[in-house]
């Protein structure tokens, strides 16, 4: 029974904490099972990063922030990356909870301290908390908007205190609160921006810079927790470094010809055709894609419910006919997208098939409120040949739509409501000119049906506008989802967020039983559950037709040069680029090649 | 003296003796004159482009009627399809029922600039080929099509911007520069407010209440774009106001206007006419980087700016880059040249 | 054409130039233009050489050709030699050309008023050709400029160094161009109408100066002048040019004495004769000012202030009555062209105008238009009031579209024809620009153009000054038949007191911007009252006694 | 002249005023402002200003879902912040931004400020608008300076030589070759560049980005000057690539119209060299447009900046500020930038009109009566 430090019914204390469940790893653990504990330390690596930057003030709304800071701050805790949702401590020694989770205190280590020698204290971590929420970026307002009191109770302990309301997550996402040194900002004005590099107390710190250019990051020899468990095997390069471009195509340009290492790479043209050099082929670059098990959420084309137009389900489901992703996916996407059919993509939260016991007992209730495809059937989003002869489809969505009572005028050319006279009308609404190839095509199928869409690409500040003011048709949105919903829920699909301006209920879903599902999943008291109500909701959900589900991957894809070493296992959430390690042999053989020795005074 | 008379009758039929001369310098110019011609051709080939590059047939023959679908809204049902909307003469199924009851003739190119080509070899971008003479986009449509329609809009959108543009710039700078004054003083600070309008914000408003198209985009940018020009001319005029000439129109008591058109313009229109390629190719790039920027024309239009935007977001796709480049380079250098050879022609000193 | 003057050459060593069957033609889109048809001449060292002869003969083309300066992207020889010393001019280099030019071979051009830089001061341009060929210590060459122009008659010579050629008069600006042409002593001086635009006094000024000139240094000179007094004066050879050719050349004496060609007695023969009888002062005034005044600001400095003023015209009266010439004369500078400009509006004057009982000064450019018609001027250079761009045939026609004069195209073309080759300008010539006319043609369509609207007034200031003999005679005839066939009243300018005398009932007599005389022609020609009018007219029929140089 | 200077000084205010006013306007009726943009960068949902060209760097897939780029090993969960809008947030988000208080309060505020140069800081960066335009300098100035300089030097003498040869074979084949340049488009050129000759594929000769290396601070002043013109090569070339021609055949044409003229033609009988003649009488008569133009020209080259070509290279110079603060609606930039180079644009009208009289001195402005 490891995992748990000290408990009793009432009281949890541990190294650790998970959101449902047990621990992985026991308060003993050495390392995470993902890394390479005698992983070699040194050498350099070199990132790219898009854009400028000109502040190492993360912690405020303004300036643009440099890449890879977090590296120069410990975290109270420290996820781990294979498994849903655990924190394992860092700055914490434990932390200690309560049964409800209505509160929680960390207890700090001994041995912790600054770069400059000096503790890391509580009066630190309240200090830092208090800041952040007062003066700090807004996004800490909302993250932590629920804490109510954060005290001193004990040399190094502090307790954070909650509002009431069944918050089970706000322990661990305390836990990624970076501490800041208060004897520094009380020197320093935390609320401004600043290139004057900031005491920090994490495995790096910042060797030099040059704003909007690059960014050198140092390991610190002598790091307080090097030996931690989390840390153990992690933060082995010497140096790293971050080359900023403006331009996405030179920064491709620059990474083939050696001037960085290491690439995700997330368009999938560039991956099947912007890598194709003599490198490439000689085996000194090296193209991956590691498989990973993050949720992926739902991304898609949004109905707003609240246009008469789409008000209608059958509407909505009859557009979904239109849109041929396999054509998509086998024409511009070189086949690497799966189709997302899950408002939880990718993990076990998904609803598969029909509905299982579990479920059905979440579900049964509403059973009369509910659609009944909801009980009898599986979701899938509607298929093609990828031919892009959609004409069967095309032929339901006519048959749908015929069905709601619509008729097509050929004086009008289009698709008109039999009893209101309207047109089938409606304006897709982008912010990314990305999903101008998607929408075009889908377009043109809506037209074969009489639908009239109008594909429009907006600036930031309008699109937010309207979009958070919901006044649109159809947007391109990802409602991105963890392994462990919660919260955030509520601010998703329930009625109260669909008539608060700016909330992620972009469709305007209204329903009383997705209201209650959805307090009832935040309120799932353990893994099981939480899977099941996760489950019965996105059942709901997807029979709602609020989206015309687009695609997802579960692998990332990366492009690197060939001088990395690398842990054998790769952990569920994808990845760690902190476990890997210089293999010198690799890199000098590159090297010797010819290859990424290039960089000539930090061109 | 017969002969004579047959000689000055002969050269009537191509204007004055003085159009004549004009001509005859502006044939003298071989660059020019050829430049001409083949923007001429492209232009006029451009203007039919519905017949080069379609996706619809130019005629079909079914059951013994004749159907232009370029010009006229045919629904599937109408050839024995289900289907109430305008049929998709690209879908094998439409083709078949069409073939079954007679046949139809294709434009050369079978897709539209808007077709989704729907049977690629291999994913968008795609490489030149039989099927697609100069490849596909990133959004698999054929870029040979849209190529032609692109230079379409771009060369109607230039010329049309250019002609009103410089109309009013030049009124505008000749106006200024002539009289002096009052009307200088006044014009050129209302000019000055003028350009200082902030144009991209005009376009994020404008794009906000209407979904920009041709039209307006050709009438946001001449708010723009005639200051251009008034500068120039107004230089030229304030010069040209003191010839000697000048007086001596004065003298003749002819009028303002016509001294300005006649005696003053065409002496200093040295700047302008060489500008006015220029202009021309400027505003073909102004519709261009709109596009490119993601200002110009609605998503999904033909336009040569998205063309070069794909070619520098797929390099490895070099037949997009390359397309957009030669066209547009084609284009402006045949619209320099002969501006180059009006220019010579309505020199006095040549010929 | 063997002419007397080869065996010349052969003899001499100091044969300076020599010209041999030179040729020019102008290609055209109609057929090239023959312009000069092989002709050959030489100048001796010392020697004076004039080339007289019919307006638009191939003159200045000469001229021009010696320096190798025909614009010739049109212009070409076909055949010919001109021989500078022992070098070869034809298609020189640009090695011998820029040692001849400007150094030993000047050239004062014979339309001073577009042949000065438009935008360089007259010092400037007079500097330049002391600094380019001759290495004058930079101290030296304010002193040297100022010299010269003191030389050619330029007062406050000092002052004016700074100014524009548009600040000056026809016959200043004519002087600059001497100023330049001598500032570097040359051996051979190509003189293209050197005093069309001057006084009769400062006319003998400068040929004393030129002959001072040969005197010193041995300057040679080719005169090209239509003012065939002169040419008895001065001297030692002439060429009479027709269409091209020269059609007689010898000793100056002999030529003038026993012409053999028929052109040149004809040239010979023509002299503005007669001279006119006073209307009847009883004729309805045409035209009035009165106290009427002209002062250009004088402005110094980068912000331009105004320092002083020159005073062009400075409070004159005049009256001219519908029939009626008024000659008026004076020296170079005093104000003449300003007063013609002020009298037609076309320049800001103070003072009352009055034309036909109306006033004129606070009319609106529109409220002039129907006088427009009425009142028309032949400028002293007609070359710039060409506009460059319209054919001669367009700017003759322009008044008569603007007052509607012809009902048609066709009527208009005839109109324009007539007038045309009533002042000697073929018709098939009015599809040409202006700048392919010789300075005399030019001339005679400025006049075209104002006499084809048949106006009741008209100023010609120096409408005759490039023209030969018996062309001008031929205007002069012209400009009488019409005054006495339609009442035309004339502000006759000019300085050639000859063709005053046979034109004008009146003359008015100018200085410094005032009015020094004024009387019945007859009775300033006869008895001069004021010592300058009497001075001037001296000087002008002096010159015609005594021919001896 | 004294006077017209002074009307033309005073006038600027106005003209100023009414600039700024119309600006103002036109920008608040825009939609989304400061305030959106500010929501949607808190949110993780605003894509940046220039990913319209850049290549939008954003995922086509799960947007906020990936291992973000940069950050590798850490997992944003940045979706675990979506609560929502707060409205006081938005509300405390105007009283930042000042738009608590009415339009033409906030208008006058402004400019009040503006007239003492007071031009108040960035909304979205830490800076004051001075700072960062003298910050974008150094590399407006450099790009502006070189290309100006390469294009006027190259382009002048170009176009008076084709003048002087006009329709030989010389002149045909440069006027190519400045037409083509002209029509081939910067960017594009400047991607085939980097391709080219800094990139990966090919030839690997010269830097990506910025004015200078890295190490300047370390290099000797020669070594310095060498590195910044290693650095500015591929820019200016692709900068300057398009720009010959418009120049070049001005000037060739200007030439021509002045070539024949009577002025010349006495120039020549003086003796002077061609090149004298060319350089000394006709320029300052052809080139009165160019010539007069060229302050505001050359300042406005300095100043504008180029975008694209800016991005590609990663110069952080005043095209990018410029064109990021308006998509942003970062204001105060906008404004204050809009202010100062306006007034900085006004006064160098003045200065050009004068120089059309310095030119030539026949100009003048006044009104002509008759
Ligand atoms: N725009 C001007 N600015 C300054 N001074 C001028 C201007 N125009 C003419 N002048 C001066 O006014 C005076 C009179 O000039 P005007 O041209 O009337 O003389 P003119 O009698 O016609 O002499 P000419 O016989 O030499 O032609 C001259 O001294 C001349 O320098
Ligand atoms: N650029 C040209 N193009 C065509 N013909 C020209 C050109 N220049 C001169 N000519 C013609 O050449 C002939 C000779 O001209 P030139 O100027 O030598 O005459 P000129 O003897 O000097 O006459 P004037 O006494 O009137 O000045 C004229 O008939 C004229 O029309
Ligand atoms: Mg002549
Ligand atoms: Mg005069």
């Amino acid at each position: 029974n490891y995992g748990v430090g000290y408990s009793s019914d009432h009281w949890f204390r541990g190294h650790g904490i998970a959101m449902h469940g047990k621990l992985k790893y026991p308060d003993n653990f050495r390392n995470f099972e993902y890394v390479n504990p005698g992983a070699p330390k040194g050498g350099t690596v070199r990132l790219g990063s898009i854009g400028g930057y000109d502040t190492f003030n993360t912690f405020i709304i303004k300036g643009r922030k440099a890449a890879g800071l977090n590296r120069i701050y410990d975290t109270l805790m420290e996820s781990s990356a294979d498994e849903p949702f655990s924190m394992y401590g860092v700055l914490a020694e434990s932390i200690e909870v309560p049964k409800d989770r209505s509160w929680t205190i960390f207890t700090l280590r001994k041995e912790a301290y600054w770069h400059d020698g000096r503790p890391i204290s509580a009066a630190d971590l309240i200090w830092s908390f208090k800041f952040l929420l007062t003066k700090g970026h807004p996004y800490y307002r909302f993250y932590y908007g629920n804490v109510s009191k954060v005290e001193k109770i004990g040399k190094r302990r502090v307790k954070f205190s909650f509002k009431p309301g069944k918050n089970r997550e706000l322990p661990l996402i305390l836990g990624q609160l970076q501490v800041l040194p208060k004897h520094y900002w009380e020197n320093h004005d935390p609320t401004k921006t600043t290139l004057n590099p900031p005491l920090g107390s994490g495995p790096y710190k910042i060797k030099s810079y040059e704003p909007n250019r690059s960014i050198t990051y140092e390991r610190v020899e002598n790091y307080w927790g090097r030996e931690l468990p989390v840390n153990r095997g992690r933060h082995n390069f010497r140096q790293i470094i971050y080359e900023y471009f403006r331009d996405g195509t030179v920064a491709l340009e620059a990474f083939k010809a050696g001037r960085f290492d290491f690439r995700q790479e997330n368009s999938s043209k560039a991956w099947a055709t912007g890598y194709k050099i003599p490198a490439l082929k000689k085996g000194f670059l090296l193209k991956r894609s590691f498989k990973h098990e993050r949720t992926q959420g739902m991304q898609g084309f949004v109905f707003n419910t609240r246009r008469q137009v789409f008000n209608d389900r059958r509407v909505r489901e009859a557009l979904s006919y239109a849109f041929d992703f396999e054509w998509s996916n086998k024409t511009l996407f070189y086949s690497q997208y799966k189709r997302t059919e899950s408002f939880f993509a990718n993990s076990e939260l998904s609803a598969l098939g029909i509905p299982s016991a579990e479920e059905l007992v979440i579900l049964e209730p509403y059973r009369t409120k509910l659609p009944q495809e909801v009980f009898s059937s599986s979701y899938t989003a509607p298929k093609t040949n990828g031919s892009g002869n959609n004409r069967d489809n095309l032929r339901k969505a006519r048959n749908l739509l015929i069905g709601a009572g619509w008729k097509f005028d050929r004086g009008l050319r289009r698709l008109v409501h039999q009893e209101s006279g309207l047109p089938l009308e409606f304006e897709i609404l982008l912010v990314s000119p990305l999903f101008e190839r998607i929408a075009l095509p889908f377009k043109k199928n809506l037209e074969k049906l009489g639908i009239i869409a109008h594909v429009r690409t907006v600036d930031t500040a309008q699109y937010q506008k309207r979009t958070q003011s919901f006044d649109f048709d159809m947007v391109v949105t990802t409602w991105g989802q963890s392994s462990s919903p919660g919260n955030e829920q509520r601010m998703y699909w329930t009625s109260n967020a669909a008539d608060r301006t700016g909330s992620r209920n972009l469709s305007g879903l209204k329903n009383n039983v997705v209201d209650e599902l959805v307090e009832e999943l935040i309120a799932a008291p353990d893994r099981k559950k939480l899977v099941a109500h996760s489950q019965a909701l996105d059942r709901v959900l997807l029979w709602q037709h609020l989206v015309i589900p687009h695609w997802h991957t579960d692998k990332d894809r990366i492009v690197y040069w060939k001088k990395f070493g690398m842990p054998v296992v790769t952990p569920k959430n994808g990845i760690v680029f902190s476990a890997w390690w210089i293999d010198s042999k690799k890199d000098f053989a590159l090297r010797r090649a010819g290859y990424g020795a290039a960089m000539r005074g930090g061109r | 003296m017969a002969g004579s008379l047959e000689v000055s009758e002969a050269k009537n039929l191509g204007g004055t003796p003085l159009m004549q001369r004009r001509l005859n310098n502006f044939r003298k110019n071989k660059r020019g004159f050829w430049s001409l011609w083949v923007f001429l051709l492209l232009f006029v080939v451009s203007l039919f482009a519905e017949f080069i590059a379609n996706d619809r047939p130019v005629v079909i023959w079914f059951k013994g009627d004749v159907y232009l679908p370029i010009f006229e809204f045919y629904s599937e049902t109408d050839f024995g399809g289900d289907f109430e909307t305008e049929a998709d003469y690209t879908d094998l199924h439409v083709q078949k029922l069409i073939e079954a009851n007679g046949w139809m003739i294709w434009p050369p190119v079978r897709y539209s600039y808007d077709s989704h080509i729907t049977d690629l070899a291999s994913p968008a971008p795609s490489p030149p080929s039989t099927q697609n003479w100069l490849g596909t986009d990133d959004q698999a449509r054929d870029v040979f099509s849209r190529m032609i329609y692109g230079f379409r809009i771009s060369v109607l959108f230039g010329l049309a911007l250019t002609i009103f543009s410089s109309l009013i710039g030049i009124a505008v700078g000749a106006t200024q520069g002539y009289f002096g004054g009052l009307i200088d003083l006044v014009g050129q600070r209302v000019i000055e407010i003028w350009v200082g309008l902030p144009m991209l914000y005009m376009l994020i408003i404008l794009a906000s209440v209407v979904q920009p198209n041709f039209w307006w985009l050709l009438g946001l940018m001449l708010l723009f774009s005639w200051p251009g020009l008034v500068g120039v001319v107004r230089a030229e005029f304030l010069r040209g106001r003191n010839f000697e000439y000048v007086k001596a129109a004065r003298a003749l008591g002819q009028s303002n206007r016509v001294i300005i058109m006649q005696h003053v313009m065409p002496n200093a229109m040295v700047a302008t006419l060489t500008f006015l390629p220029f202009i021309i190719s400027g505003s073909v790039i102004t519709l261009t980087s709109l596009d490119f920027l993601g200002f110009g024309l609605p998503p999904g239009s033909p336009s040569l700016g998205e063309l070069l935007k794909q070619g520098k977001d797929n390099l490895f796709a070099p037949w997009l880059g390359i397309t957009a480049f030669v066209v547009i380079s084609a284009m402006l250098s045949l619209l320099v040249f002969i501006g180059e050879a009006v220019r010579d022609a309505f020199d006095p000193r040549k010929g | 054409m063997p002419s007397t003057l080869e065996k010349v050459d052969a003899v001499c060593q100091k044969t300076l130039l020599n010209v041999s069957n030179l040729a020019v033609s102008f290609r055209s889109s109609d057929g090239d233009i023959e312009a000069v048809k092989g002709v050959s001449f030489s100048v001796n060292k010392g020697e004076t050489v004039a080339l007289v002869g019919e307006s638009g003969s191939g003159k200045s083309v000469i001229a021009l050709s010696i320096l190798q300066i025909l614009s010739y992207t049109t212009a070409y020889h076909p055949a010919g030699s001109i021989k500078f010393k022992s070098d070869e001019l034809l298609g020189a280099g640009s090695d011998i050309l820029g040692r001849v030019r400007g150094n030993r071979i000047s050239m004062i051009f014979q339309e001073p008023m577009t042949a000065l830089n438009p935008l360089h001061t007259i010092e400037k341009q007079i500097a330049e050709s002391l600094i380019l060929h001759k290495d004058y210590p930079g101290n030296q060459i304010r002193k040297r400029v100022i010299e010269l122009l003191k030389e050619v008659g330029i007062q406050n010579a000092d002052q004016r160094l700074g100014a524009f050629p548009h600040e000056l008069s026809g016959g200043q600006r004519q002087r600059v161009m001497i100023a330049m042409a001598l500032a570097n002593e040359p051996d051979l001086l190509i003189a293209d109408e050197p005093t069309t635009a001057l006084d009769v006094t400062l006319q003998a000024q400068i040929l004393e100066l030129l002959k001072n000139l040969q005197r010193k240094f041995g300057m040679a000179l080719l005169f090209i002048t239509h003012d065939l007094g002169v040419v008895e004066k001065i001297a030692d050879k002439v060429c009479v040019m027709e269409k091209g050719s020269i059609v007689e050349s010898g000793e100056t004496k002999k030529v003038f004495s026993t012409p053999t060609h028929a052109y040149t007695k004809q040239l010979l023969d023509a002299e503005p004769k007669g001279s006119k009888s006073a209307v009847d002062t009883a004729a309805p005034v045409l035209l009035e000012s009165k106290e009427i005044k002209v002062w250009f600001p004088i402005r110094k400095g980068l912000l331009r202030r105004v320092v002083d003023h020159v005073r062009a015209v400075d409070g004159m009266n005049i009256k001219i009555h519908e029939g009626e010439t008024v000659g008026v004369v004076g020296e170079s500078g005093s104000g003449k062209t300003t007063l013609g400009m002020a009298l037609l509006k076309l320049q800001n004057s103070e003072g009352i105008l009055r034309f036909d009982g109306e006033d004129l000064q606070n009319l609106k450019a529109n409220g002039m238009r129907p006088f427009r018609r009425q009142m028309q001027v032949v400028f002293q250079d007609p070359f710039g009031s060409l506009s460059p761009r319209m054919t001669v045939g367009q700017i003759v026609e322009e008044g008569l579209r603007i007052h509607e004069i012809g009902k048609n195209k066709r009527k208009r073309d005839d109109l324009v024809v007539n007038v045309l080759e009533e002042v000697g300008i073929q018709s098939v010539d009015r599809n040409r620009y202006p700048h392919e006319f010789s300075g005399g043609q030019r001339q005679r369509i400025a006049i075209a153009r104002a006499l084809v609207l048949r106006p009741r007034f008209i100023v010609l200031d120096e409408p005759t000054s490039a023209l030969d003999r018996s062309v001008q005679a031929q205007i002069v005839d012209l400009l009488r038949t019409l005054q006495v066939r339609y009442k035309l009243a004339y502000l006759f300018i000019s300085h050639d007191l000859k063709v005053v005398k046979a034109l004008a009932d009146r003359v008015i007599v100018m200085r410094h911007g005032k009015l020094v005389e004024e009387g019945n022609s007859s009775r300033i020609f006869e008895a001069p009252r004021d010592p300058y009018t009497r001075e001037l007219i001296m000087a002008a029929f002096q010159n015609e006694t005594t021919s001896e140089f | 002249m004294l006077g017209y200077i002074i009307r033309r000084l005073l006038l600027i205010i106005p003209t100023l005023f009414g600039i700024m006013l119309v600006n103002f306007a036109i920008v608040h009726v825009a939609p989304g402002g400061p305030v959106e943009q500010m929501i949607a960068e808190v949110k993780g949902t605003a894509v940046s200003a220039t990913a319209r060209f850049t290549g939008d760097t954003s995922p086509e897939s799960g947007r906020e879902m990936q291992m973000a780029t940069g950050q590798p090993g850490s997992i944003e969960n940045k979706y675990r912040g979506a609560q929502g809008l707060d409205p006081a947030f938005i509300k405390q988000l105007e009283k930042q931004f000042g738009f608590d208080k009415p339009a033409h309060e906030r208008f006058l505020f402004m400019i009040g400020n503006y007239i003492t140069f007071d031009f108040g800081n960035s909304y979205f960066l830490d800076q004051s608008v001075t700072s960062l335009v003298v910050e974008k300098m150094p590399v407006s100035i450099s790009l502006g300076l070189w290309s100006a300089i390469l294009i006027y030097l190259i382009s002048i003498p170009l176009g008076i030589a084709k003048a002087v040869r006009d329709g030989s074979r010389f002149d045909v084949f440069t006027s190519t070759a400045v037409i083509v340049g002209n029509a081939v488009p910067g960017f594009l050129f400047a991607i085939l560049l980097v391709v080219l000759f800094a990139g990966g594929r090919y030839l690997d000769w010269f830097p990506l980005r910025g004015l200078v290396s890295t190490d300047w601070r370390e290099l000797s002043t020669f070594a310095l000057i060498g590195d910044y013109l290693w650095h500015m090569a591929l820019p200016i070339f692709s900068l300057v690539i398009g720009g010959f021609a418009g120049l070049t055949m001005l000037t060739k044409n200007s030439f021509l119209d002045q070539i024949n003229q009577q002025y010349v033609t006495t120039a020549r009988a003086k003796g002077l060299t061609e090149k004298r003649v060319l350089y000394g009488h006709i320029f300052r008569n052809a080139m009165l447009i160019v010539i007069a133009g060229f302050p505001s020209a050359f300042i406005g080259i300095l100043f504008t900046g180029s975008l694209l070509i800016e991005v590609i290279f990663s110069l952080d110079g005043l095209g990018l500020l410029g064109f990021e603060a308006a998509v942003n609606r970062d204001y105060p930039v906008l404004f204050g930038t809009l202010y100062f180079f306006t007034l900085i644009g006004l006064i160098l009208q003045l200065v050009s009109d004068l120089f059309y009289t310095i030119v030539d001195p026949r100009i003048d402005f006044e009104s002509r009566k008759i």
